[in-house]
């Protein structure tokens, strides 16, 4: 699918383009983190340690005086609040590693990110095609399904769905831990089934609008109808000539959707219905109610996600540069 | 006598892209007589249409005039400067010395010029009349002396109702409508560009084009992609103003059956270069250069069966400077090529029989001449400028 | 309605004629296709509203009621202005539309049927080329995949056979075969084109429909392709459908040619015949219009340069709206001298079109500086607008006339229409013209062939 | 005129069927979703009994179908029925709390607005320079960072360690503060309204902006390459008139719709807002009724918000006709 000339055009792109190199760097990173998080994660991410509580991160410094309850007594005392390299980010109200739970929260969200967008991938693409290909009848009711789901934002449609489907998970062993590789690390990964099926649900709409005008815009190029004149069957022009010609915007759209993706899990994990507990928008969650003494909690997590959505959204824009249509078809 | 009115010596253009620099217009240099129909046919990619729009002076980033001299022939301008003036040189001034802003405001008074594809040089959401009014408003605003800045604009935009248009401007549009033969005007100038057939889209950029009241029409393919019906009445316009303005009109064009329909003079372009210019009717009954008899002998006549055609081998050349020949940009497809084609590059010269034929083939049999455009003027610093870069 | 007159016309007719009748035994082996009476309507899709108010929906008359036949290694030329429906008539005898009404017949078999049956064996009889060489080939294969693609689909022989033919193919069209693996935005227009030359003959077919194949090239170019086209004819016994809007380049190709006017034919005749003795005004115009080197436009002219749209065409003969030889009325009422005539036709057209009323002659009033805007001012500018003399040579005419004027002046338009309804009505308007034959394979549509 | 009613007309009737696809999807939503709504309206210690007859008092034992139609016919009368939590009317609530989110979408909205258009023009007019390069960093940021986390920082910043605003809460209407400034010439309730406002309203609208100005951008840069901005050139009209006339309306089509589009966005994006700031809005109380199951609210709160959607784009599809002639009403 991937021809010799994308090849050289995305190179070519990344080559002039600083802003893409480092998107592609960040995602690059992301994927890394997400995979090898067993390895990289300093701590157990689900290990709780009362004497490590509100751990400061590691560049912070300083003593700071509380008042406090000692030996029945309120008394101010001077603690000494510098962060350690053991938890470099610090600790949350339960000792846990605030690094430690970013990494692991890195791959929550990829991997409901990329499991829901290949499902949407491959479910708006073919709606989208049939629709767009077809035209009629078929066209005018599957785009009148596709109103009706545009009609909600993304978001409460999730949610809807949430409460229809319940909070469903799915426990994937880790390979690394399995193998024996690693110890002290749990032993399996949470995948919440019900978010991403919701999510899904929602954002192939998009996908399958943009392939049906794509498909629109493909059928009446004339290779198409020398094709039929040729003889090939529909199914045959939808495979070689449709599809290849407006894979490109399809893909791009579902890059830039991955980062959409990323902040409705997010959000939906901030609002409580996330499934599992090691994620990004559940780690911000916990730390709002700290917010003046311990800042990092919420702060740190939320950095990961912009960090991530700009680096997708970068590299996005990137492969749209990079295959632009109006390059394609041989225009200077 | 004819004179000229504008005086192009040494022009050049070059687009700076990605893929490298563009040269679209490489050193050209002729002159628009007063009242007469010049033409430049060449085929894609020859740099016709860059070279009206650098008359124009509207070409835009990544392209940029890097060299020569646009005279225009404007007494008054010319005596506003004064002689000593740099721009000036008798009654004719410099384009491309002027103040982007004088340059800018000979546009709506002096040049006019027609667009190549009327349905994307209109605006698709402004009425025809409108957007003709706005160009005879915005010539009676710089007669006035008037300017429109962002404070007016600002109070345009505050209060919807206001228009740039005057009622008088908008009436003088549909009287240009009619000018130019569109039925029921009053209705057609209320109308939006898409609710005109290509014709009259055509014949309303034509009216727009006078507008202005141009000394100058730039036309730029006005006929291309019209039907041949069409095409003969657009043709027959064109002819018809020139007989009652009397304006200069510079014909851009790939069709050699309209300029042999329409044209005084015609000039060849190939590569960015003129090959050949000379009066029409020469040039096409006897072509000095191989290119031009080579680009005849390509069109089937329809009025003779027995015709042959002779196609020209190989394809337009790149206008990209690193892939530009060092000689002739036609000597690889020439029939007549010899060595010394590929190594020199050849000029405009006048042919020995007719002085205001010029030919740029190193086998063609030229007069002896050096300098080829003579810049007539009073100032002899501006003749050694002009007319030896033109040279070049 | 329409349809039914030039059925029964061309039918009666068919004695004199060799315009084709609709038996099927009647055709010769030396006929490849045969069309008649072919319609092909196009019809917007009806909207909710349209249905809600049980509208139906408007149709476009792209091809309307066309016979011919091309004959074996012959090339017909079809030539008209845009709208005129020739490229609907491509694509309908290349099966790719289905006819409204009529039928194509190739070789015999109903193309609609042998479509339906078995597109695959219809594709190896005919080919078509495009117009758009930027938009006839897919930007994502090279140009091997390309050219080999009629041969993968029909599954010609084993792979390598396959891809020496596409070699020897290109090399046939004239292209190096290091290009191969090249794509097509790497090729200038006119390689693209034989491209698209090569890869419409490599399934061998008898027929190639050209679509305009060289109007987007440049003339260097588009020589190189007609020499081309010239070539291959010979070489493959091929029978060719030319299409294009350039009178010089179908000259140059075409044995016989056929004029096409909003979806009709208006003439057909050999190719020299239509071009030294022209018998529809329509095609006389269009050759005074096209220009070349040698001759300048002149003469005849269309009296109206909108084209009308193939949407609601007029009736009767089509090109009434535009010709300038329009027949004046035959009821011996009024006698009109030409230029007159024309100018009082044209009067009866703006009116009929709505487009005077007096709303719009109050403005035009205005706008001509007269002031008052009396009866007699409203006649004059309307007279004026139209290119009326004041007073018609012909008494009765000017009664006719005045008449009309006066009610146009009282804003009432339809009495203004119905005064000269009858008398001032040109027989184009109502009566569809006849085919006629004038000399061995030469037909015209045109009343005034019929009164010569 | 006549094709205006014809075009509203029309989209009205295809509105209608995105309608009806919408509370069918919503009444679908609760017959699929688990949990039983007598046992939740039950006290906790009701016996089997008692819940069979809430039950039938709910008609949950009818044929589906039934109480497809009967729903059905409820919501076209404006019925959208009883909460299962408080046993309240729906729509009462939703009426109640509206104007805390609608007032918070249209300040969002026209913060979003008046900071990005203009922003994206000067940004594609000075394309490549310094100006150009930050903006476009900002709504680089601006798309890339979820809303309830910049909600978070601001609170931090502003709130926890400025000071300056306060953290959550509305403890005051729009029109209440109108009311005191009227009628008792105190303008205090604006102020206090204002004060907690501003911090929702960027959290809201930031990522709104951020889009839009790439949209603007974009948009100016393809119209200052279209051959009529050139041929305006050549009519010798001066510059401000053709960035007004020529350039900023059609650029501006795109940003129409993606307006009226992401209106729904920005309701949505309301739901994690109003939960950091407690603003007392619609997404507050969908969250609260998802936590209780309380379906009835939660299709009432999906149906006004689906309503409300396709009102908007008929109204779009309107102004963007009007600003773009070539596309015909109808």
């Amino acid at each position: 699918m991937i021809s010799k000339r994308t090849r050289t055009a995305v190179l070519k792109e990344l080559h002039s383009n600083k802003l893409a190199t480092v998107g592609t760097a960040l995602i690059l990173c992301m994927l890394f983190v997400g995979m090898f998080a067993p390895v990289l994660a300093p701590h157990d991410p689900t290990q709780q340690d009362n004497s490590q509580t509100h751990q400061p991160p590691a560049f912070m410094g300083g003593e700071t005086e509380t008042t406090r309850l000692v030996d029945g007594e309120m008394q101010t005392v001077t603690e000494d609040n510098s962060g350690s390299l053991t938890h470099p980010l610090g600790t949350d109200t339960n000792g846990r590693d605030v690094l430690s739970r970013a990494i692991y929260g890195a791959r929550t969200s990829l991997l409901v990110a990329l499991t829901a967008m290949m499902a949407s991938l491959i479910l708006g693409t073919s709606v989208g095609m049939t629709a767009g290909y077809f035209g009629g009848k078929t066209d005018t009711i599957l785009m009148r399904f596709v109103d009706v789901v545009l009609a909600f934002p993304a978001l409460l449609i999730t949610l809807a769905m949430i409460g229809v489907i319940g909070p469903l998970t799915f426990f994937i062993p880790d390979p690394f831990v399995t193998s024996g590789l690693i110890t002290d690390r749990p032993t399996h990964m949470v995948f919440p089934v019900t978010i991403t099926a919701a999510i899904a649900a929602v954002i192939w709409v998009w996908i399958a609008r943009v392939a049906r005008s794509e498909a629109i815009r493909v059928k009446n190029e004339e290779y198409v109808t020398a094709a039929r004149t040729m003889g090939r069957s529909n199914f045959g022009i939808i495979r070689k000539h449709v599809l290849p010609n407006s894979i490109t915007p399809i893909l791009v759209l579902a890059t830039i959707q991955v980062a959409s993706i990323i902040i409705i899990e997010s959000s939906l994990s901030f609002l409580g219905f996330a499934g599992t507990n090691l994620s990004w928008g559940y780690d911000i969650a916990q730390g709002r109610d700290y917010l003046g003494t311990s800042w990092w909690l919420s702060t740190i997590p939320g950095l990961f996600i912009v960090i991530a959505v700009v680096g997708i959204n970068l590299f996005g824009d990137l492969l749209r540069d990079a295959l632009d249509p109006g390059i394609d078809r041989g225009e200077v | 006598m004819t004179k000229p009115i504008i005086k192009v010596r040494n022009l050049k253009t070059r687009f700076f892209t990605e893929m490298g620099q563009v040269n679209a217009v490489d050193g050209i240099s002729f002159d628009i007589n007063q009242g007469e129909v010049l033409s430049v046919v060449g085929e894609s990619g020859s740099g016709k249409s860059v070279t009206g729009l650098s008359l124009m002076d509207l070409i835009d980033s990544p392209g940029q005039i890097t060299d020569g001299e646009i005279w225009f022939h404007h007494p008054d301008l010319a005596a506003e400067r004064g002689a000593a003036d740099d721009a000036v040189d008798g009654e004719f001034v410099n384009l491309r010395s002027l103040h982007q802003k004088a340059r800018r405001s000979l546009c709506g008074t002096e040049l006019g010029m027609i667009f190549q594809d009327p349905g994307s040089a209109f605006h698709p959401a402004l009425t025809v009349g409108e957007q003709i009014g706005e160009a005879v408003e915005s010539r009676r605003r710089i007669a006035r002396g008037e300017d429109y800045d962002v404070k007016e604009m600002l109070l345009d935009l505050c209060s919807l109702r206001s228009s740039f248009v005057s009622d008088e401007s908008y009436d003088e549009a549909i009287g240009l409508l009619e000018q130019v033969d569109i039925p029921d005007p009053i209705d057609r100038a209320d109308e939006y560009p898409h609710e005109f057939s290509g014709g009259m889209l055509q014949r309303a950029m034509v009216a727009q084009a006078l507008a202005s009241d141009p000394a100058v029409l730039i036309a730029d393919e006005p006929t291309t992609g019209l039907d041949v019906t069409i095409q003969a009445g657009i043709i027959d316009l064109l002819r018809e103003l020139q007989a009652d303005t009397g304006m200069s009109i510079f014909l851009i064009t790939h069709n050699i059956g309209v300029v042999s329909s329409i044209a005084d003079r015609v000039a060849i372009m190939y590569g960015g270069k003129f090959l050949e210019l000379g009066p029409t009717d020469r040039v096409f009954e006897k072509p000095a250069n191989p290119y031009t008899e080579g680009l005849l002998n390509c069109l089937p006549d329809p009025t003779d069966a027995t015709n042959i055609i002779e196609p020209i081998h190989g394809n337009v050349p790149s206008l990209l400077d690193h892939e530009m020949p060092a000689g002739c940009s036609y000597a690889d497809r020439c029939p007549a090529v010899t060595e010394e084609c590929t190594e020199t590059n050849p000029s405009l010269q006048p042919t020995p029989e007719t002085a205001n034929h010029l030919v740029a083939c190193i086998h063609a049999e030229t007069a002896e001449s050096t300098t080829t455009f003579p810049v007539a003027t009073t100032t002899p610093s501006v003749l050694s400028d002009g007319g030896a870069s033109a040279d070049e | 309605m329409e349809v039914q007159v030039l059925m029964s016309e061309s039918t009666n007719s068919s004695r004199s004629t060799d315009i084709p009748s609709t038996t099927i035994e009647e055709i010769d082996l030396d006929t490849l296709v045969r069309v008649d009476n072919l319609c092909k309507y196009y019809e917007d899709d009806r909207g909710l509203i349209d249905w809600a108010l049980s509208r139906d929906p408007e149709k476009v008359r792209a091809v309307d009621g066309v016979s011919f036949e091309i004959k074996r290694g012959e090339t017909l030329g079809v030539v008209g202005e845009s709208g005129c429906g020739k490229s609907t008539l491509a694509r309908t005898i290349m099966g790719l539309h289905q006819p409204t009404e009529g039928t194509v017949l190739f070789a015999g078999k109903n193309v609609a049927e042998q479509v339906k049956s078995d597109r695959k064996r219809f594709a190896r009889r005919a080919q078509i080329v495009f117009q758009d060489p930027s938009s006839c080939l897919d930007p994502r294969l090279t140009l091997r995949e390309i050219v080999r693609e009629p041969l993968d689909i029909h599954k010609v022989g084993p792979k390598p056979h396959r891809n020496e033919r596409v070699e020897e193919l290109i090399e046939r069209v004239g292209l190096a075969t290091d290009q191969l693996d090249r794509y097509p935005s790497e090729l200038s227009g006119g390689q693209r084109q034989r491209i698209g030359i090569a890869r419409a003959l490599a399934l061998d077919p008898e027929l190639l429909l050209l679509d305009e194949p060289t109007s987007a090239l440049d003339v260097s170019v588009q020589a190189q392709i007609l020499n081309l086209l010239q070539e291959i004819q010979e070489e493959y016994n091929l029978s060719y459908l030319f299409i294009s809007h350039d009178l010089s380049v179908i000259r140059y190709l075409s044995d016989r040619v056929m004029v096409m006017y909003l979806g009709k034919i208006v003439e057909i005749a050999p190719s020299e015949v239509i071009f030294e003795e022209p018998a529809h005004p329509y095609t006389e115009i269009l050759l005074s219009s096209t220009p070349s080197k040698k001759a300048n436009i002149d003469g005849k002219q269309v009296r109206n340069a909108d084209i009308p749209s193939p949407r609601n065409p007029p009736r009767g003969c089509r090109f009434h709206t535009r010709c300038p030889v329009v027949v004046p009325p035959d009821n011996h009422n009024v006698e009109f001298e030409q230029d007159e005539w024309l100018a009082v036709f044209d009067y009866k057209l703006r009116l009929r079109s709505g487009r005077l009323d007096t709303n719009k002659l109050t403005e035009l009033v205005e706008l001509q500086d007269n002031k008052t805007e009396n009866q007699t001012n409203i006649k004059e500018v309307v007279r004026e607008t139209c290119g009326i003399p004041q007073t018609l040579s012909d008494s009765t005419a000017e009664e006719v006339l005045d008449d009309s004027l006066s009610a146009l002046a009282d804003g009432d338009t339809e009495t203004a229409l119905e005064c000269i309804a009858v008398d001032f009505e040109s027989p184009c308007e109502k009566q569809n013209p006849p085919v006629m034959h004038i000399s061995e394979g030469h037909h015209s549509a045109c009343l005034r062939t019929e009164n010569e | 005129m006549r094709e205006e009613v014809q075009f509203f007309v029309s989209r009205s009737l295809q509105g209608i069927v995105v309608i009806w696809g919408i509370i069918t999807a919503v009444f679908m939503f609760r017959f699929i979703s688990p949990t039983n709504p007598a046992r939740l309206i039950a006290p906790d210690d009701a016996s089997e009994e008692l819940v069979r007859a809430i039950e039938i008092d709910l008609g949950l034992n009818d044929p589906i179908l039934i109480q497809y139609v009967s729903y059905l016919t409820g919501v076209v009368q404006g019925d959208l029925g009883f909460s299962y939590s408080t046993n309240t009317p729906v729509r009462g609530r939703i009426i109640q709390v509206l104007p805390a989110t609608l007032e918070l979408a249209f300040a969002a909205l026209i913060f979003a607005v008046i900071v990005s258009i203009p922003l994206g023009i000067i940004s594609a007019t000075h394309r490549g320079t310094k100006i150009d390069s930050v903006a476009n960093l900002t709504s680089l940021g601006g798309v890339s960072t979820p809303n309830f986390w910049l909600a978070i920082m601001l609170v931090l910043l502003i709130s926890v360690q400025l000071g300056l605003l306060p953290t959550s809460g509305r403890p005051i209407g729009l029109g209440e503060g109108i009311r005191m400034l009227i009628f008792q010439a105190n303008i205090g309730g604006l102020t206090t309204w204002l004060s907690h406002m501003i911090l929702p309203t960027i959290a809201l609208g930031t990522y709104f902006m951020a889009l839009l100005f790439r949209l603007t951008r974009n948009g100016v840069l393809e119209e200052l390459g279209k051959e009529y901005v050139l041929a305006a050139r050549g009519k010798g009209l001066p510059n401000p008139l053709i960035m007004y006339r020529y350039v900023l309306r059609n650029s501006l089509t795109p940003v129409v719709t993606v307006t009226g589009l992401q209106l729904g966005g920005l309701i949505g994006g309301s739901v994690v807002v109003e939960a950091v700031f407690a603003w007392p809005g619609i997404g507050r109380l969908f969250i609260t009724s998802l936590n209780l199951s309380d379906w009835p609210m939660m299709q009432g709160v999906l149906i006004i918000v689906g309503v409300g959607y396709v009102v908007t784009n008929i109204f779009v599809d309107y102004i963007n006709s009007s600003l773009n002639p070539q596309v015909e009403l109808a």
